[in-house]
Parts: C-alpha cells; sequence; structure tokens
C-alpha cells in the first residue's frame, strides 16, 4: 500500500474507458446507463484518491490522531452518489417512457424508426 | 488489486449486469474505505447496492432482459476508447503521486477545515461540518437536485394511473413466503431504527442526512418488495411522500432565512443558537433533518413511480 | 497478532474472488444471486476486519450497513426473478453462456 | 499475548478457513442446490465464527457491542435469504440438472 504511485489514476482511466465503452459501443439503453454509472464510479474514484493522504484517518476528529485525509473530495463525492443515483433514475423513467412510445429501447432500432417516419 | 476484477463487470447480459452492479458497488465502497472515506463508503453501500440496483430491476422489467447482439462495428468504440485513455494516461504523468501529503489539492481549504473545524462547530466529523455548514450551498443545490430529478420522474412516468386496472405483477405480492414475512417483519423497524441512529449520529461518525434518508427509504423498499406495493402505500401513502420531499428542501432552505433574519448571512447558522457553536449545532441538526427528509420521500417516491409504471403493464 | 490479521484479510479476499468467478460463471440466475449475497456477506466481514486493523469502531457501522443493504439487494433480485418468471414469457433460462462479445482485454 | 488473543486468532483461522472452502464449494460445486449448500450454511458459520474472533480481540468496547449487532444481523438475514433463494428457485422449477449448465425446465 505504500507505493501506490500513480497506480490509481490508471485504474479510474481503465474503468472511466469500460463505462465509456459501453456508453458508445452498445445499442441498448439501460445498458448506456449501466456505463455511465461505471464513469460515475471512476469520476468518484478519481475524487477520493485525490483525497487520499498516507498514513491519515478518516477525517473523523478523534484523540491522538495527526494526520487526517481531506475531507472536502468526501464531501464532494458523498453528495455526487445521491444525486447521481437520482439523475440515474431520471434516465431510467426516460428509458421506460421511450419503450413505451417506440416499443423498443434499441438505439439502432429508434435511429431507424424515426428515420421512417 | 481488487479493482482488476472489476473489468470483467461490463461484459455481460443485462441482468447479470445489473447483479454485478450491485456487487461492483459493494467492492468500489470496500475501496473507499480503504482509501478512508467512511462516509462515501456508506453513501455508496446504501444508495449504489440498495436503490440504484432496484430501479434497475425495474427498468429491465419494463425494457426486457436481453441486449440483442451488436450490429455495428465494434472497433471504432473500441478505437476511441483505447485513444482517450491513451491520452489520459499520457496526462497522468503530469499529476503527483497519490496519497502524498504534500499534493496541492491539500494546500488549499483542507487545512483550514480539518484544524478550525473543532474549534468553530464543534463536531467530530470533518464530512458533516464541512457538508452542512462550510459548504451549505452546495448541498442545498445538491438537495434540490434530488428533489428536482425526483419531480422529473414523476412528470416522465407518475401520470395515467388511473387509467385502467391492469393485473399488478410486482405491486402485489403473490407469494412471498412466510419465512420472508416474519423476518422482514421484524428486521424493518430494525432498519428503521439504524437509519435514526445513523441520522443523528452523523455528527459524531461517519452517517448524516443523506445516508439515513437513503437508509429509512431502503426500510420501505424490503417492506414494498416482500408485502407488494399496495400495503406500503397504505402506510406511507404517495401523497404523503409529494409533501414531505418538498418539505426537506424547504426546511434546509428556511434555515438559512431564520440564520438571515437573526442577522447573519444566509445558511450561517451562528446566530441560531446562543452560542455560536450551539447554532452551528442547531443548524446542523435542522439542515440535516431536511436533507434527509427529502432524500427519503424522493427515493421511496421513485420506486413507488417505478413499481406503478411496472404494475401497469 | 497484525500477521494474523492480514492472513485472514487474504482469506476473505481469495473467497471474495471466488465468489465472485461464480456470479460471473453462472449458468443461472440464482447462481448468480446466491454468489453476489455470498459476495456481500465476505465484504460485511472485510470492513469489519478493516475496522479492527485500524483499531476504530465507526467501521462497524458501515458493516452493520452493508449487511442490511445486501439484504435489500438479495430481497429485490429475488422478486425481480420471481415477477419476471410470473409475467413474461418464458426465458431462456441461462444468461451468461456467451462471455466473449468482443469486449475489452480482461485482465 | 493472552488467552483472549490465542482464542481471537483461533476464530480468526477457522473462520477464514471455512471462507475458504465455502468459496470452494460456491465455485466447484456441480448445480445450484450443492452451491446453495456451501455458500448458505459455511457462510453463516464462518461469518459467525470470524465475527466472535474479532469481538475477542476488540475486549469489552463499544466496537464488540456492534460486531455483536452485525452477527445477529447476518444470522437473521443470511439464512432467511438463502430459503427464500431456494424457495424461489424451486417454485421457479430450477431442478438438480443432469449435466451441470443445463438450463432449468420452463415452468407453466
Amino acid at each position: 500500500m505504500s507505493s501506490l504511485g500513480l497506480y490509481n489514476y490508471w485504474i479510474v482511466i481503465a474503468l472511466m474507458m469500460v463505462g465509456l465503452y459501453a456508453v458508445i459501443a452498445r445499442g441498448h439503453l439501460v445498458k448506456k446507463l449501466i456505463g455511465l454509472t461505471l464513469f460515475q464510479t471512476a469520476v468518484f474514484f478519481l475524487y477520493i484518491s485525490m483525497g487520499f493522504v498516507h498514513g491519515g484517518a478518516a477525517p473523523i476528529l478523534s484523540e491522538g490522531v495527526a494526520v487526517y485525509s481531506n475531507p472536502l473530495p468526501h464531501v464532494l463525492i458523498l453528495t455526487a452518489i445521491v444525486v447521481g443515483v437520482a439523475t440515474t433514475a431520471l434516465g431510467l423513467a426516460l428509458v421506460v417512457r421511450i419503450r413505451e412510445a417506440y416499443g423498443s429501447v434499441d438505439e439502432d432500432e429508434l435511429e431507424r424508426m424515426d428515420s421512417d417516419a | 488489486m481488487l479493482v482488476t476484477a472489476l473489468f470483467v463487470v461490463r461484459t455481460r447480459d443485462l441482468l447479470a449486469a445489473t447483479m454485478l452492479l450491485g456487487a461492483y458497488s459493494l467492492l468500489s465502497a470496500g475501496m473507499f474505505m480503504v482509501l478512508d472515506a467512511v462516509d462515501v463508503a456508506f453513501t455508496e453501500a446504501a444508495v449504489g447496492a440498495g436503490v440504484s440496483t432496484i430501479l434497475m430491476l425495474y427498468a429491465l422489467v419494463a425494457s426486457g432482459r436481453f441486449e440483442r447482439t451488436p450490429t455495428r462495428p465494434q472497433w471504432l468504440p473500441l478505437l476511441v476508447v483505447l485513444a482517450t485513455g491513451a491520452a489520459l494516461v499520457w496526462g497522468t504523468f503530469d499529476l503527483p503521486p497519490v496519497g502524498a501529503p504534500g499534493n496541492p489539492v491539500h494546500q488549499h481549504v483542507a487545512p483550514r477545515y480539518l484544524q478550525q473545524s473543532g474549534a468553530e462547530i464543534g463536531i467530530p466529523n470533518v464530512v458533516t461540518s464541512v457538508l452542512a455548514s462550510y459548504r451549505g450551498y452546495d448541498t442545498l443545490g445538491e438537495t434540490a437536485v434530488v428533489f428536482t430529478a425526483g419531480l422529473g420522474v414523476w412528470l416522465l412516468i407518475g401520470g395515467l394511473q388511473r387509467r385502467g386496472a391492469a393485473a399488478p405483477v410486482l405491486a402485489s405480492a403473490p407469494h412471498a413466503n412466510l419465512i420472508l414475512r416474519v423476518v422482514s417483519k421484524f428486521l424493518i423497524p430494525v432498519i428503521l431504527l439504524f437509519g435514526l441512529y445513523v441520522q443523528f449520529h452523523g455528527e459524531l461518525g461517519p452517517g448524516g442526512g443523506f445516508q439515513a434518508g437513503v437508509i429509512l427509504a431502503s426500510a420501505l423498499i424490503v417492506h414494498l418488495q416482500v408485502f407488494g406495493a399496495d400495503q406500503t402505500r397504505q402506510i406511507v401513502p404517495e401523497s404523503l411522500l409529494r409533501v414531505l420531499a418538498p418539505l426537506g428542501v424547504l426546511l434546509y432552505g428556511g434555515t438559512g432565512v431564520a440564520g438571515l433574519l437573526l442577522g447573519g448571512n444566509y445558511l450561517d447558522y451562528h446566530p441560531l443558537g446562543r452560542t455560536p457553536v450551539g447554532g452551528q449545532h442547531l443548524g446542523i441538526l435542522l439542515v440535516e433533518l431536511g436533507v434527509a427528509l427529502t432524500v427519503s420521500s424522493t427515493m421511496l417516491l421513485l420506486c413507488y413511480l417505478f413499481a406503478a409504471r411496472v404494475a401497469r403493464r | 497478532m497484525s500477521g494474523a490479521l492480514v492472513t485472514c484479510g487474504v482469506a476473505v479476499l481469495v473467497a471474495m474472488g471466488l465468489a465472485l468467478a461464480r456470479a460471473l460463471l453462472g449458468p443461472s440466475v440464482y447462481d448468480r444471486i446466491l454468489a453476489v449475497n455470498s459476495f456481500g456477506t465476505k465484504t460485511v466481514l472485510l470492513i469489519a476486519l478493516l475496522g479492527a486493523v485500524a483499531g476504530r469502531a465507526d467501521y462497524f457501522d458501515v458493516a452493520l450497513l452493508y449487511a442490511l443493504i445486501n439484504f435489500v439487494s438479495t430481497v429485490a433480485m429475488m422478486r425481480y426473478c420471481e415477477s419476471a418468471e410470473a409475467s413474461t414469457a418464458p426465458e431462456p433460462g441461462t444468461g451468461g453462456s456467451e462471455p466473449g462479445e468482443s469486449a475489452e482485454p480482461s485482465p | 499475548m493472552t488467552w483472549l488473543q490465542l482464542l481471537a486468532t483461533l476464530l480468526l483461522g477457522a473462520g477464514s478457513l471455512l471462507l475458504l472452502l465455502a468459496g470452494i464449494g460456491l465455485l466447484r460445486f456441480p448445480h445450484f442446490y450443492a452451491r446453495l449448500h456451501a455458500a448458505a450454511v459455511v457462510d453463516t458459520l464462518a461469518a459467525a465464527l470470524f465475527l466472535a474472533g474479532l469481538g475477542c480481540l476488540f475486549g469489552a468496547t463499544l466496537g464488540t457491542v456492534k460486531l455483536g449487532l452485525i452477527l445477529l444481523f447476518l444470522l437473521f438475514t443470511s439464512p432467511t435469504a438463502c430459503h427464500a433463494l431456494a424457495r424461489a428457485a424451486w417454485v421457479s422449477g430450477l431442478r438438480e440438472p443432469a449435466q451441470p449448465g443445463e438450463p432449468p425446465p420452463s415452468p407453466s
């Protein structure tokens, strides 16, 4: 654990790219949302890795602990997670509506229907 | 280390993907623990593994489980992704190493938060004090966003509920079995109690309004899953949720206005109590209460809406 | 003592890996649910272990939450399967028999 | 090393061993119900041992009480979830297949 170096960032990037791939390469809209969620989590990791301090403790003040990790990214990400799920729900609601309107949730089919109409 | 396993998460059919997303969420929460972000791990576990999985499942019921095999060429997105990834990796070489205490991130406002908040606000959990007090505006905004998202979902799929009584599928509980029922009956109060503990203990340990809201909601979601949405609606009617969600935002904003009226700045809690620290305590308590109200009712409302929508099909 | 704790941590990690492998392989949906549930239980243990290593009782709150959420999501998935069985046409049953869909080079 | 620590080590060791066994069983057993057996029964016991071991390590503090709560919770939820899972699988018509991996007969 002592020589993380840039390793964390690379993991973040890898996860991010997996999410991005799911978003741009897959047709199913729910799958795209899953990809977005992965991407989102990668961003969370990025922030939390930034806030990490070696030998630090969780930012809850207690006796005899001198070094804490940075609380600011924690706050930002904490709210971002909840907001993230709310927006995901919005996206899913859209998917449900699209399904009801078009009878499909596949991007290609949707495009075809739109161009036909 | 752990994370390498996560790569596999994505390459599956949709139901499996959703389940694995739940496991992935737990795992990432574990990573947050390792990186000393206890509060974040708390939230991620409550939200990612619980509510988000459930919403995804509902959406899957509504939209079909299997993905068709891709027809478009797959190499182009792959190429784009690899190129972007390579560019980003190249970018990381300018970043300071993770975890060094001298990084620029740790020089700006964080030391002040860590050193002063004990005296200024008087609660041990720095995350809570930053969340509710120093960056109160942000949190107000986030709460409003959650509320707005709930509103949006309601507008999108909430209407048309009176049209025809289709045979409810997920909404009824045809054969939830006895043991599950009994244990759930026993567990739900425990979960609610735990949510309240998290709510009011959030100043001392990990926890706070967001997490407590999600936990409270998930207790009722268990009820919804086991006993069916109709019964849950009888306990917590949807109209009540529609009142509670904006009430939380109002409580938050109203706390700010109260500070304003008592001669401070907006969202400045000092004037609320006799001593500044006491005012901070009261302010944070109220604000967190508002957050918990909004979050829990919005989450539950989301589940109601999705369940109703799914049942109507 | 910490050596023993580290050993336990490794054991839990390995067990988590095994459960995850079953979740990825698992022919039927129920296998996956089972594996994910078991994975969650092991995560609880891991978090408790981390708390013990750090010597902070706060972490146990998180572990408790995990146990709870694990239950919630397991029940939810199960209900989904039941209702999917009841409502939709019989599905092809096995889900993950075609793993290689020209994806990322997984590690 | 006091006897309490020794006990803790023993419990933790037994717990980890059982966890590993459960994991192997989960992975290697031929069909769903056997895997359920491995995961449900052994996991619960392993978790109990593990948490008890950690509790011994912590001594009589608030942490131990919390550990006890977790243990109680797991003792309730884990078997319930597994039971419900087995029931759901049975109701949906999943039977022990002749060959592992055979799709379950569709219910009707």
